[in-house]
């Protein structure tokens, strides 16, 4: 039967699935399930690792159980987690054996948009990439390849490729998120290595952060036990977060907190309140920033802010009275104005006022490996990492798009890892300053994260290719022309991670199982594998990422075993490490200014800007009718990434929009009500939340809902998409700003 | 922050209407049952279609309940547990117990009046069957056996009616199931809410199933009793607690179908028929059923609705 | 049935329900010819099957048009029907539970195992109606009857009528005919 | 001295993160849809700018005097020998009068099983091996404490001891393990 041969050909054959295995024959034919189960021995181990569920890698102990993820837990093994973790933590079994997930590479049939794909071996895929690009490549030289990635451990084998391509325009997202904080960090300090310690600090304000809902486990922990020790929180906050609702909630008006700040500084410097000899020991410019503040009254401020002038004078003289343990939080995205890093600046100033740098309770430069080079009595803790050697990258033939990096602009003090990732859209519809023409991204969603999704959608109308590496099919991968799965992160071990904080701290992700899905790879191989194809080999001078590890550790003579054991290294009998803890005027070796001065002005600033300490600049406010859109994290989402994760999209499928019973009243909506968000050019529909927790003149909506992409099947459409309301407008050194939208609501 | 995240509440209807309708089954059995037995005990010669009516709706009627009630189990093949694994102190462990035996004695009773049906009947009794079988035949048209049964029934239909009750009110921390007698602190009040309600819509049902026969006058005055007394009841209940109970949709369902279809209406049209001599059995009983199913479905539903 | 058309049918079935492929693609109408010869079907199926084949003449069009259906029906689109047996059978709608792990431990106990080119699910139907067809056709008759009572018959139950349901060219035609096969229904 | 397991929750210091609900979902095995702990927000109350909310971890009580047990018909819920109400579920046929009775609707019947569900304190998984139960050891907000009241040393006794607690629905006389502190929320 000519049937029966093909049908055995084909699925007996090379192609079939199930193989006899050698030694017993398809003779065992006595089956007894129960009995074969029962006989494998329940084998159990717990695996210490990184999680992923956002960009945090918090470390983590999963738990496997005969070669399955039953439980993860916090690594107890830090003592900044506790064996603690968040709910996207615990939720990660949910994304790693989600039916949903991505399991192939797959290549565009029809038309983009259409979500129609065919599913094609590694090798397909690769080799349709590399032609695609080469063609660009030729055409339009290596310059109009763009890539972009969220910023994580694959960016060290993803940007290879664009690198090897010699292409300048590589970038982060960090643009739409806190970049503003890392700039006026860099001018300031030199680095943006500052953390704060929270869990010692006496007094805490926070502005626009929000730490129990964009949970951050080690530094939520560290606010909560602060807290439950006594400390006082004042949070600054147009909308009534959990954050707010666990300490005085001051709700300021937007755009603001800048006026806030300086008035602050006017009243530390009017009643004499700051820390004279650490600014006099310490920093540069402040007689420059004292003049700026000088008419920053807490009355005008007043007036700016909507926050009463006595509370303005309270805060700073509570601030002063708990100095140097009181801290002024310096925001997480940091996207609320075109000159938001103006604002970190004012920030970090008002703090070195309370002289809380390298004290406990205060910020501090982390003490990584580089950081205690510096400090002679603390050298010996420094182990440094070892390089990846491999040939250096061709020189770009032309500046980025986005100006990154042009002296005398403000975009000089953007960096150039990260760069203003906004700018592709606009370059890819106008072909200015010239055209991209190919686009890689991995685990990004520009469509939902670069504002104006119409508009991201239109410009990837235009390009030759794009390529989306991602878990689920996200709205951008949805539109893309390939689509690569990449696997979990309890499928792949990753390169050492520096964690460092108050002391070294290296973290290993370390696979926890075989991978789920046997076709879905880690980024490593993805893109050596590509880099290999495209004749690029010689960038990725390492076997295998074991190998990898192998070089990242072999000058520090940390063993992989530690890893294994416990999860992560920390140097054995080293104490939290504050410069200043018992002597305040010790000298700080550490600071990587070029002055070794905190630069209260800053020479960088004042050439790219003019401004070299930070100046007032008033926004516009809603009109009548008018709201300011704003949004924000929730605790048991990431980003956009997360919301088709089972468990988690079943605790909060969709959001709604805040908006204030007054204000409420007036356009006659209750809670429940569908209706009509307007921003001008485009409009989203969504359901009213009516409450006493936002001011009157803002909404509010947590971001990431609302999704696009139809085969995001549980997220898909479902709540407010504020990216789409959101124009893609850009700041000074090339942020996002999402706090300048207005919208006019009404009933549907 | 309607919606914020976590886990929504869940629905507050546990028990939902197939527990309503098998409390009504029940009740309704109980009734049935007592009608029958009663007039077979003590009404010579009594209206023999109201016996059998009676006798073989009661069975019917709870075997119905109790498999809405396994039904309704989460795990309806396992419901033989509750015979095995008892708890004394658990209303519902006694109350398989007596409805267990009720649903025997029912099917005995029945058996024994359909028997004797056949034997009035002139229906051959068949010879060479199992000899017990043959003395249920025997004992057939006279009183003997039959009339044991019948006692043991109307107890442990008594005890069935009054369960359903039971069942309720010992759910302490329901607030309105548990509602007591006024006054009264000890003594619950819903064993006697449905207990009237049972008797009337058993006799009312069996009244229906008798269909035309002799004169029912009798029954027609008991019903307007057991209404009076059930009116009293339900007054009292509502005079005993909170009006939320008996708002929103349950209002209609307790307005409409207790009340007024349940109780008002019928009552009129049995004074009505009683004092003209007019038949109106079918429209007046088909409204007290109503009624006893709308009664247990207003409990079940606003005991859980509104806590 | 006889055992050489049980195992055929099998494999049929088993071609269709795994990722779309050249092979199967190109022979789809003798399948089809063998589903009209064994299976009490309406003329309707199988006209529908025999419309498909016209409408996309074996070749890359009618491969593209499966993985049309295949990959919003199975994979990363609408995901309409999850071809994977622990998604509905442990409850919790994930892959790889327990239902996957005994599935697996029977084909190890009947000498099977999972290739590793093809990188696929052990409860994956596709899968699973192609170990059927081996034990088929190597005449384990007990094994075959066992494995289809416990895992075979549950899964087809809860996945073939969602199949149907999404009324897609091929699949649910399949899985019709699938079903009056295997449970005797249609 | 016989055990006497409780829970005291700080209401000031939950965040709402439903790191607990999660944790428990996969400790315990609760099929999708199903809770055994959740930490609703309760609130926002006040007017503008004088607005509060918190959160409120809500589970099974444990009470020593639980209507549950009372009702069982089948005895499957019971008090075990450390004095938790447990469900033995070989027992239960899942007629929902346990559920009825629970002022704290704690307990659900659980898709998978049809048995009656709730919280354990995860008494076999993690509590009888010296392990604290999911929730507690996931708590971000270091708002769960848990230990056995009986010991005068644990912290639960300790806290117990020196703070004012509360436990839910006092009214219906079911004493609770479970207690909470509403001191900083109301």
């Amino acid at each position: 039967m000519q049937r029966r041969q093909f049908l055995k050909g084909a699925l007996y054959g090379t192609g079939g699935t199930l193989v006899a295995l050698s030694g017993l024959g398809a003779a065992t034919t006595a089956l007894n399930p129960r009995r074969v189960a029962a006989a494998v021995p329940v084998s159990r181990k717990t695996v210490y690792s990184s999680c992923e569920m956002c960009r945090n890698q918090c470390p983590i102990a999963v738990k496997v159980e005969n070669g399955k993820v039953v439980k993860i837990d916090g690594n107890p093994n830090d003592s900044a987690f506790g064996g603690v973790i968040c709910a996207r933590g615990n939720s990660g079994p949910s994304l790693l054996y989600d039916p949903e997930r991505i399991k192939k590479p797959m290549i565009r049939t029809g038309e983009r948009g259409s979500g129609k794909f065919k599913e094609v071996s590694w090798d397909e895929a690769y080799t349709y990439i590399a032609q695609k690009l080469k063609a660009v490549q030729e055409q339009y030289g290596g310059e109009a390849v763009a890539q972009t990635s969220h910023i994580g451990p694959y960016d060290a084998f993803f940007q290879t490729i664009g690198k090897a391509i010699g292409s300048p325009n590589l970038f982060s997202h960090e643009a739409t998120c806190p970049m503003a904080r890392i700039i006026g960090l860099n001018t300031t300090f030199g680095t943006a290595a500052i953390n704060a310690d929270y869990a010692n600090t006496k007094y805490l304000l926070v502005v626009g952060r929000n730490f129990f809902e964009g949970i951050h486990v080690a530094q939520t922990r560290a606010v909560a036990k602060a807290l439950s020790q006594g400390t006082k929180m004042v949070v600054l906050d147009p909308r009534f977060s959990v954050l707010a609702a666990k300490g005085e909630w001051l709700p300021i008006k937007g755009t603001t907190d800048l006026a806030f700040m300086m008035a602050l500084a006017n009243v530390l410097i009017d009643e004499k309140l700051y820390d004279e000899e650490f600014i006099k020991q310490y920093t540069v410019g402040f007689d420059k920033w004292a003049a700026q503040v000088k008419d920053k009254t807490p009355a005008w401020a007043a007036k700016e802010t909507g926050i009463s002038q006595d509370t303005i004078i309270r805060v700073a003289r509570e601030l002063a009275q708990a100095k140097p343990h009181s801290l002024i939080e310096y925001g997480w995205r940091t996207t609320f104005t075109a000159d938001d890093f103006q604002l970190r600046r004012a920030i970090m100033i008002v703090n070195m006022m309370l002289g809380n740098f390298e004290v406990p309770g205060g910020y501090y430069q982390v003490k990584d490996a580089g950081s205690l080079k510096k400090v002679p009595a603390m050298a010996a803790y420094a182990k440094k990492l070892g390089p990846i050697k491999a040939p250096s990258f061709p020189k770009p033939k032309k500046g980025r798009i986005d100006g990154t990096g042009e002296k005398g602009t403000p975009r000089q003090l953007t960096p150039i890892a990260d760069g203003a990732v906004g700018q592709i859209t606009e370059t890819i519809l106008t072909g200015k300053p010239y055209p991209i023409k190919a686009w890689l991204v991995h685990r990004f969603n520009p469509v939902m994260s670069i504002g104006d999704t119409e508009k991201t959608l239109a410009a990837i109308k235009r390009l030759d290719l794009l390529v989306t590496c991602d878990l689920y099919m996200s709205d951008t991968a949805y539109y893309s022309d390939v689509v690569l799965p990449e696997c979990t992160y309890l499928e792949r071990t990753e390169q050492v991670f520096d964690m460092s904080g108050l002391t070294p701290k290296y973290v290993l992700r370390q696979q926890a199982v075989d991978p789920v899905y046997p076709d879905t790879k880690p980024a490593w191989q993805i893109y050596k594998e590509l880099g290999e194809k495209m004749g690029y080999g010689q960038y990725f001078p390492y076997k295998d990422i074991d190998d990898y590890v192998e070089r990242q550790l072999a000058p520090t003579g940390i063993s992989r075993k530690v890893f294994a054991k416990k999860g992560l290294w920390t140097p054995a009998g080293m104490k939290p490490f504050y410069v200043r803890s018992s002597d305040a005027k010790a000298s700080l070796t550490l600071l990587a200014t070029k002055s070794k001065k905190i630069e209260i002005f800053s020479d960088a600033v004042q050439e790219a800007t003019g401004d070299g300490v930070p100046v007032y600049v008033q926004y516009p406010q809603p009109g009548e009718g008018e709201f300011r859109l704003i949004e924000g994290k929730v605790a048991v989402h990431t980003n956009v990434g997360t919301h088709n994760v089972p468990v988690l999209h079943e605790l909060m499928p969709e959001n709604t929009l805040w908006i204030n019973a007054k204000s409420a009243a007036k356009l006659g909506l209750k809670t429940g009500d569908a209706i009509v968000i307007s921003a001008g050019k485009y409009e989203h529909k969504g359901t009213a939340n009516v409450t006493e927790g936002i001011r009157p003149d803002t909404v509010f909506c947590y971001h990431g809902f609302g999704q696009i992409s139809p085969q995001l099947t549980r997220a898909f459409g479902k709540g407010i998409n504020d990216n789409k309301l959101i124009p893609d407008q850009l700041g000074l050194v090339g942020n996002s700003i999402t706090s300048m939208t207005f919208v006019k609501v009404r009933k549907a | 922050m309607d919606i914020t995240w976590g886990a929504g509440a869940a629905n507050p209807v546990i028990w939902g209407w197939l527990i309503a309708v098998y409390l009504f089954l029940a009740g309704i059995a109980g009734g049935a049952f007592l009608t029958a037995s009663l007039t077979d005990l003590f009404k010579k010669n009594g209206p023999a279609k109201v016996i059998r009516s009676g006798a073989f709706l009661a069975p019917v009627a709870i075997i119905v309940g109790l498999g809405l009630l396994v039904f309704d189990l989460g795990r309806p093949l396992s419901f033989w547990k509750l015979i095995f694994n008892v708890n004394f102190g658990s209303v519902m462990s006694i109350g398989v117990f007596i409805i267990s035996i009720f649903t025997v004695l029912s099917l005995v009773y029945a058996y024994l009046v359909w028997a004797s049906v056949k034997v009035g009947g002139k229906v051959q009794v068949r010879v060479g069957r199992a000899a017990s079988e043959a003395a249920v035949a025997e004992a057939g048209g006279t009183a003997g056996g039959r009339e044991i049964v019948a006692i043991l029934g109307a107890l442990f239909a008594l005890g069935t009616a009054t369960y359903t009750g039971f069942l309720l009110s010992a759910v302490s921390t329901n607030v309105f199931w548990s509602t007591h007698l006024p006054g009264i602190s000890g003594v619950p009040f819903l064993p006697f809410l449905f207990l009237v309600s049972a008797l009337s819509t058993g006799l009312a049902a069996t009244l229906i199933g008798a269909g035309k026969c002799e004169d029912l006058t009798l029954y027609k005055k008991i019903d307007i009793v057991l209404m009076v007394i059930e009116i009293l009841l339900v007054a009292v209940l509502y005079a005993s607690v909170r009006s939320v109970f008996f708002s929103g949709n349950l209002a209609v369902l307790f307005w409409l179908g207790v009340v007024v279809i349940g109780l008002l209406l019928p009552l009129l049209f049995s004074l009505y028929g009683v004092s003209r001599h007019k038949n109106l059995v079918v429209p007046t009983c088909g409204m007290v059923v109503i009624g006893g199913l709308a009664l247990r479905c207003f409990v079940v539903y606003a005991g859980q609705l509104f806590k | 049935m006889e055992q050489e058309t049980a195992e055929e049918l099998y494999l049929s079935f088993a071609g269709i329900f795994q990722r779309p492929r050249p092979d199967i693609a190109r022979h789809l109408e003798e399948l089809i010819d063998l589903w009209a010869q064994e299976i009490p079907s309406s003329e309707k199926v199988i006209g529908e099957l025999r419309d498909f084949c016209r409408a996309f003449p074996a070749g890359e069009a009618r491969e593209n048009a499966l993985w049309g259906e295949y990959i919003p029906l199975f994979e990363t689109g609408h995901v309409e029907a999850p071809p994977y047996a622990s998604v509905y059978l442990d409850g919790e709608g994930l892959v790889l539970g327990r239902e996957a792990e005994e599935v697996r431990n029977f084909y190890l106990s009947s000498g099977y195992g999972l290739g590793s080119e093809q990188g696929e699910l052990p409860d994956h139907l596709g899968v699973e109606l192609e170990f059927l067809a081996l034990l088929a056709g190597t005449g384990s008759w007990d094994a075959a009857q066992s494995f289809r009572q416990k895992h075979l018959l549950p899964f087809l139950r809860v996945i073939l009528p969602k199949i149907r349901a999404t009324e897609r060219p091929v699949y649910s035609q399949a899985a019709e005919l699938l079903t009056s096969w295997q449970l005797g229904q249609c | 001295m016989a055990k006497h397991y409780a829970m005291v929750i700080q209401l000031k210091k939950c965040l709402g993160c439903q790191a607990c609900t999660v944790a428990c979902k996969f400790e315990n095995k609760v099929p999708d849809g199903q809770y055994r702990t959740k930490s609703p927000a309760i609130g926002p109350s006040g007017t503008y700018p004088h607005v509060k909310v918190f959160f409120e971890k809500q589970a099974c009580q444990m009470c020593q005097d639980a209507p549950c047990v009372k009702v069982c018909p089948t005895t499957a819920s019971h008090y075990n020998k450390d004095g938790l109400v447990l469900i033995d579920s070989h027992k239960c046929v899942g007629c929902k009068y346990c559920m009825t009775a629970c002022p704290y609707d704690a307990r659900f019947i659980n898709k998978n099983t049809g048995t009656a569900d709730k919280c354990t304190f995860c008494y076999d998984t993690r509590i009888t091996k010296g392990e604290k139960p999911g929730c507690v050891s996931t708590c971000v907000g270091g708002a769960l404490l848990f230990g056995d009241a009986n010991d005068p040393q644990s912290e639960v006794a300790r806290y117990l001891a020196t703070h004012r607690t509360e436990v839910r629905k006092a009214r219906f006389g079911t004493r609770p393990s479970v207690h909470y502190d509403y001191e900083g929320v109301k």
